[in-house]
């Protein structure tokens, strides 16, 4: 089975082209071959897995083009690493399309959509198994194009317009890093392989500053797709797309790819003590810097995407403090239960027509399945002891400890605690509580929207098992055995497990106290001045605490984030632009129109040639 | 004869290239325009036919050189003329810095 | 010399030659001596068969061997054969793109511009086949004079004059100053016979006349910008294209430029490549590197950087076609060793997406009668085939990797590298510039399927002329095919060059 | 200095000074007449360089036929708007082409100062029947090509310039 892997990206793509050339027309044909080709790419994709867990790893290229003595090759890889990605994937974006039969229904393009998800899905199952890092760009480009046209589906809304082009150019940025850096490693080693790059570094044939130069720059590319700070921009506005396209991209997939490039070219950053700093600080920044903004959005869909950044964060931590597993481990418990979260938010904005949560309230009455699977997701991400997220991003802090840097481990701890605190917001103000106007006509959706949700709740349960220390690290075992990197042998405290736990607890206390108890809307100009009379005087006392202890300062850090946001990312980005803005007016300013002043122009440049070389080559000076 | 040195030849040839240049660059008349343009050419013919005589091994091929540019020299001339009336039927003017509707 | 030396030359491999120039003549002729009246529609089917007739000959040709006429004054060899077949495809599509072309719905096209497309493309020719410096020189002004008057043809229209006198007068100058240039190299080495110029350059190390070889490297170099459309002489490029009717901006832009970059090959590569530098130390060739480096730096970067202000899309594309410029100078910038192949294969991917995208131009442009890019809106709506195609032919312009214009920078850049990782810089540029143009690629990509009320949008008036629709099917298919399976067009390369 | 020294030295002036007088006086007839001089400067500058056949085609093409060529552009576009002043070029344009041709010429001066080739008699005879029997053997190619572009100059030329009947007729 393993033999044939390379059928996993060619089927989305015959699905995309099938429907697009096709079943344009045909809405309901279209979804349902889109559907029967990727559940056909699902069971490959699963067979494979299996196949990677009995066998070996697997290797295959054929020649493409020759520029010179070098021979770039086209091929297919299949590791531990990446079998599993191709499992979470194809996982996700078959559910995403069952779900988006019931989700999309109406639309008079949804042979479209299914066709756009074919695409993306196969761009990303292709960026997966690439042996080499040319083809790993071209697929990473294509990821870009797709969820170009899946952001931008709804095109006649002016914002979806600007969040597609904004996104596209976002990580395009990123882009030109990663290609730098692929072209720097190409002058280096001359070749593209993975495996000639590794065993060039393995062999010391390459300087320190190259190989930091190198990871660095990659890295770059996955801060533009991963949503990392100051790249991250993009994310939160491509919520602008449909919500199954959020759950697909925007949490399982293509912002995991940055992750995953990172992975996948670990052996690199793993010699770089610079690059890996470089990863821990950038993610750990994100993962607070998000959660801090995360608490005080108003739209679902903007509160999971700040989480998603957030989350990414955590997992760049992890990779940047040599947690290589806790970071790929992350990244799978996190695939199933952002992706979850999503189309839970989906069923519900689906129902209630609004995005706005403090609109919402009470829904657990009325869409109670929904609400379920939203808790589930809701603890998962919040790390409740027992749930996937829980061993995942003890994992994380573990690493975190251990590679020495406290102040990082402190920041993770505090922004888990934030996570459970605004992850519960949502919960409290969406499902609980009473029922709120737009919320009193909501109906529970369909079976096509509840099985996925359903079960991709059990794996957000009980996917973190398959990495602990009581029952068996298989995970670590399986992706440590062909990952050509080096493992520390860790021993972790105890008392993280603990300290993890508590944190978790704390912030869902405290959102319970301020959002579950008392509908606290940021909403309003400031919740001193909600009325006296409704609240009992010591909630009320309650309230102050919290809002001078935890709100207020948070507040005043997200705050100040934001205008570090804006001034050094916009500066940045409006510097940069601005300058090319300016050369683009000097050249058309100076193309007056006039023959004389083009003469005059080019014979200037000439004389300066001819000085300059007068002076240096000529030996005029002499 | 010889007692002339290559250079004054060639130092000739850059003066009038230069004039040349300088009149293609700054005459508004479009018709001096296109003289200036000769005197370049011809300042150019001057250089072959110069290293014709002066030169590693003399030969004619520098004649040759020149007559085939004078023949060009003709040619764009003609046809620069030809759009020049072209355009002055459309829009009476010979000023060469009032040709600018296309810009920026 | 008489006549039985002059009969024994192998006159045969000039066949192409021979073909464009007895159709050309002959055309010119029927032109004359036909009535008014009568229906000059079937030029541009005839001219077209010519064309391709050539390229058929030419390929039947390939196997012959290298053949000199008359001291190097026609060059038969591989290097010809891969350029001529650019210059030869670059013509036919822009014949075909001719055919249907309107003005201010002004049906009948001029007859004289087909002939005069003809002759164009056999001074391009003669540029990528001869080895003289007098022949070289007069098959640029063959194809220079040609457009000049292919600019003006629209002779009512004063902006086409306008355009032309701006074109006529640059180039003037440019060719003053490469013909100065020149002038100096028949002067240090007595020949205006490439072969022989090689020959004697090499002898000139440390002496001071190195100095004045160089000054004309300069001389030469900057007299090609002009052709190729690169700064300093690039200015020349936005107005002309503008003014000039579509099929003939096309023209300029791909086959005047290609054959630009073929003669600065030839003569470049030819004479300074072994000569030595003032210092006595390197090729004369890379001690110039510099200044062909900060030609093409400039070039990248004013191009894309003033293609961002445009409004006008044939502006947009003159600006995008400058900045094109930039990017085959890189590899004579690098003095990469792969540089044949490199320009060939970029000039052949530019070649099949700059028509095809002129081709959809011209269609959308005279359907609209408007050349802005609002003039795009909705086109997705609208004609379906048509934005799909020139959304291939954009990115295969940008770059994005699945199309012809990917690898035709990937190779370009990895070879730059190879050679040399110094080169960084100027490839760091050139992807840079890429980025830049990601930009106003976008900004119609966004415009023909983002925008446009459904309800709003008229359908087209006209429907797409068979010729275009052959155009822009094989440049489709072309940007497809060959980004996906380049080494159908590399391995010929190859093989006539092994 | 030699005799073909002076006669050398009056010719470069004359060059010279035709080329100023062209790009300072005012009115174009008066350009014209201080180009013709240039012309035959140059012409006479073929002579003593032995190449009188060049010498007499340039009489003929330049003296001769491009002047009136451009004597008719003149005469075609006359306007009144020619004579007026010179000065609405800008002057900072000027400046820049004054510095940018000065810089050129000077440097390629110094550059060309040590071009000490000796002349030498390259051809005893008839330079004419030389030049014809080269040109239509080694410079066939060229030779046929430039009737070509004759031609087609010609063609543009007519196609440019002439009006077309039915905006004659209106």
């Amino acid at each position: 089975m393993i033999h044939s892997a390379w059928l996993i990206p060619v089927l989305p793509l015959l699905s995309f082209l099938i429907v697009i050339l096709f079943l344009r027309n045909k809405p309901k044909l279209g979804s349902l071959v889109a559907n029967c080709f990727s559940l056909i790419t699902f069971i490959l994709a699963t067979l494979v897995l299996v196949g990677r867990l009995q066998g070996d790893s697997l290797l295959r290229e054929w020649n493409w083009l020759e520029v010179g003595s070098t021979t770039i090759t086209l091929g297919f890889e299949i590791n531990a690493l990446n079998s599993l990605m191709l499992f979470i994937v194809s996982f996700v974006s078959f559910l995403v399309n069952v779900y988006s039969l019931e989700y999309m229904e109406g639309d008079d393009r949804k042979s479209i959509f299914f066709a756009y998800l074919g695409l993306f899905t196969f761009a990303m199952l292709a960026l997966v198994i690439s042996p080499n890092l040319l083809q790993t760009y071209i697929f990473w480009e294509l990821v870009g194009l797709g969820s170009f046209l899946l952001i931008g589906f709804y095109f006649y809304k002016d914002s979806a317009r600007a969040a597609a082009k904004k996104a596209f150019i976002m990580t395009r940025i990123g882009d030109v890093g990663l290609l730098i850096g692929i072209l720097l490693l190409f002058t280096q080693v001359g070749s593209f392989e993975y495996d000639e790059i590794f065993a060039a570094v393995r062999n010391g044939e390459l300087i320190g500053s190259v190989i930091t130069a190198s990871a660095i720059l990659i890295f770059i590319g996955a801060v533009g797709k991963s949503g990392q700070f100051p790249l991250h921009t993009w994310l939160p506005d491509a919520m602008e797309g449909p919500t199954p396209v959020s759950a697909l991209i925007h949490a399982a997939t293509m912002v995991a790819a940055g992750v995953y490039l990172v992975a996948a070219t670990y052996p690199l950053f793993e010699v770089s003590q610079i690059a890996l700093t470089t990863v821990a600080v950038v993610g750990c920044f994100t993962a607070i810097f998000a959660a801090s903004i995360g608490l005080f959005q108003k739209d679902i869909k903007r509160v999971l995407a700040y989480s998603t950044v957030s989350q990414l964060g955590f997992m760049m931590l992890a990779l940047g403090t040599s947690g290589y597993v806790a970071g790929v481990f992350h990244l799978t418990t996190h695939a199933f239960f952002k992706a979850l979260l999503f189309l839970a938010a989906g069923s519900v904005i689906h129902a209630v027509h609004t995005q706005d949560i403090e609109e919402m309230g009470g829904l657990n009455k009325r869409m109670k399945i929904t609400s379920l699977v939203f808790l589930i997701g809701t603890l998962a991400i919040s790390g409740f002891p027992l749930f996937s997220g829980f061993f995942s991003k003890e994992e994380i802090l573990i690493s975190a400890w251990t590679s020495g840097n406290e102040i990082m481990f402190f920041i993770a701890l505090f922004t888990a605690f934030l996570t459970s605190l605004y992850m519960f917001r949502v919960y409290f103000l969406v499902f609980t509580g009473e029922t709120s106007e737009a919320s009193s006509h909501a109906k529970e959706s369909g079976s096509a929207i509840l099985v996925p949700m359903l079960i991709l709740a059990v794996f957000a349960v009980f996917s973190g098992f398959i990495n602990t220390h009581w029952f068996g690290t298989y995970l670590s075992d399986f992706l440590l055995e062909d990952a050509q990197i080096t493992v520390k042998e860790t021993h972790a405290p105890t008392w993280i497990l603990y300290a993890a736990t508590i944190v978790s607890l704390a912030g869902i206390f405290t959102s319970y106290l301020l959002f579950g108890k008392n509908k606290t809307k940021f909403g309003e100009s400031s919740f001193s001045k909600s009325p006296v009379y409704s609240i009992v005087y010591n909630k009320y006392y309650i309230d102050e605490i919290y809002d001078a202890i935890v709100v207020k300062p948070t507040r005043l850090f997200a705050a100040g984030l934001k205008f570090i946001e804006w001034f050094c990312v916009g500066g940045i980005m409006k510097t940069i632009s601005g300058c090319i803005q300016f050369v683009g007016w000097i050249g058309s300013r100076l193309q007056s129109g006039k023959i004389q002043t083009y003469g005059t122009i080019a014979v200037f440049i000439f004389a300066l040639f001819i000085l300059v070389y007068g002076v240096t080559n000529g030996g005029l000076l002499k | 004869m010889s007692s002339i040195p290559a250079s004054s030849f060639l130092l000739l040839a850059i003066i009038l290239f230069c004039i040349g240049l300088y009149g293609a660059l700054t005459k508004r008349n479009t018709v001096v325009v296109l003289i200036s343009i000769e005197l370049m050419l011809n300042a150019a013919n001057i250089n072959l036919v110069t290293f014709s005589k002066y030169g590693l091994t003399p030969n004619l091929t520098g004649h040759i050189f020149s007559l085939f540019v004078m023949a060009v020299a003709a040619a764009e001339a003609a046809v620069a003329l030809a759009i020049l009336i072209a355009l002055y039927r459309n829009k009476p003017t010979i000023l060469i810095d009032e040709m600018d509707d296309l810009k920026h | 010399m008489d006549l039985q030396t002059l009969l024994s030359f192998h006159w045969d491999t000039m066949m192409p030659e021979f073909i464009i120039l007895i159709s050309a003549t002959v055309l010119s002729l029927i032109d004359l001596f036909i009535g008014r009246s009568f229906s000059r529609k079937f030029f541009g089917w005839a001219s077209f068969i010519a064309v391709v007739a050539a390229l058929v000959s030419l390929i039947s040709l390939s196997d012959h061997g290298v053949t000199t006429i008359l001291n190097n004054s026609y060059v038969f060899d591989s290097f010809s054969i891969v350029f001529k077949a650019i210059l030869l495809i670059g013509t036919a599509l822009v014949i075909l793109m001719a055919i249907s072309d309107k003005f201010e719905n002004i049906e009948e096209v001029k007859s004289e511009y087909f002939y005069l497309l003809m002759t164009g493309l056999l001074g391009a020719m003669f540029m990528s086949s001869s080895g003289d410096l007098i022949t070289l020189f007069i098959g640029l002004e063959l194809l220079s004079i040609s457009s000049y008057i292919l600019v003006a043809i629209r002779k009512e229209n004063s902006k086409s004059n306008e355009a032309a006198m701006k074109y006529i007068i640059n180039g003037s100058i440019a060719s003053a100053i490469l013909l100065f240039g020149l002038s100096y190299i028949y002067g240090l080495t007595g020949s205006t016979d490439l072969a022989a110029v090689q020959q004697i350059v090499s002898t000139l190390s440390g002496t001071e006349l190195s100095g004045l070889l160089g000054l004309s490297f300069l001389f030469i170099i900057v007299g090609f910008t002009f052709k190729i459309a690169a700064a300093p002489f690039h200015m020349w490029a936005p107005d002309v294209y503008q003014g000039a009717s579509t099929p003939v901006a096309a023209f300029l832009s791909v086959v005047s430029k290609s054959a630009g970059f073929i003669i600065i090959i030839r003569v470049l590569l030819n004479i300074y490549a072994g000569a030595y530098s003032p210092d006595g130390q390197l090729p004369l060739l890379i001690n110039m590197q510099n200044y062909i480096f900060t030609i093409s730096a400039i070039t990248i970067i004013l191009g894309n950087a003033v293609a961002l202000m445009q409004t006008n899309i044939k502006r947009m594309f003159a600006y995008s076609s400058v900045a094109h410029a930039g990017y085959i100078l890189v590899p004579l910038a690098a003095v990469s060793p792969l540089l044949f192949e490199n320009i060939w294969f970029y000039l052949l991917a530019y070649t099949v997406t700059n028509i095809g995208a002129f081709a959809v131009i011209q269609y959308v442009v005279s359907d609209e009668n408007n050349e802005n890019i609002e003039a795009f809106r909705g086109l997705y709506k609208r004609k379906r085939s048509m934005a799909i195609a020139l959304l291939f032919f954009l990115i295969s312009l940008a770059g994005i990797p699945g199309t012809v214009g990917f690898i035709a920078k990937l190779q370009i850049i990895a070879s730059a590298l190879a050679n040399n990782p110094i080169n960084i810089t100027i490839v760091v540029i050139m992807i840079l510039g890429t980025l830049v143009s990601y930009f106003y690629y976008f900004r119609v990509i966004a415009e023909m399927f983002f925008k446009g009320d459904r309800l709003e949008l008229q359908p087209p008036k006209n429907e797409i002329p068979f010729n275009l629709i052959v155009v822009i099917g094989v440049c489709v298919a072309a940007t497809i095919v060959l980004g996906l399976m380049p080494n159908l067009a590399l391995d010929n390369f190859y093989k006539l060059f092994s | 200095m030699s005799s073909s020294g002076i006669v050398f030295s009056i010719i470069a002036i004359c060059a010279i000074l035709g080329g100023l007088m062209m790009i300072t006086l005012k009115k174009v007839m008066h350009m014209t007449v201080a180009m013709i001089l240039t012309y035959f400067s140059i012409a006479a500058l073929y002579v003593l360089l032995t190449a009188e056949f060049v010498a007499v085609a340039q009489v003929l093409v330049y003296s001769g036929g491009i002047t009136i060529l451009m004597v008719f552009g003149i005469m075609l576009t006359y306007h009144k708007a020619e004579n007026r002043d010179e000065e609405k070029v800008s002057s900072f344009r000027k400046l820049i082409t004054f510095l940018s041709v000065a810089t050129l010429g000077i440097v390629s001066y110094f550059l060309v100062a040590p071009v000490d080739f000796v002349a030498e008699e390259i051809f005893v005879g008839d330079h004419t029947k030389a030049i014809g029997e080269i040109l239509y053997t080694n410079y066939i190619i060229p030779f046929e090509l430039v009737s070509i572009l004759l031609l087609v100059a010609l063609i543009g030329a007519v196609l440019l310039a002439k009006k077309d009947k039915e905006e004659a007729n209106e």
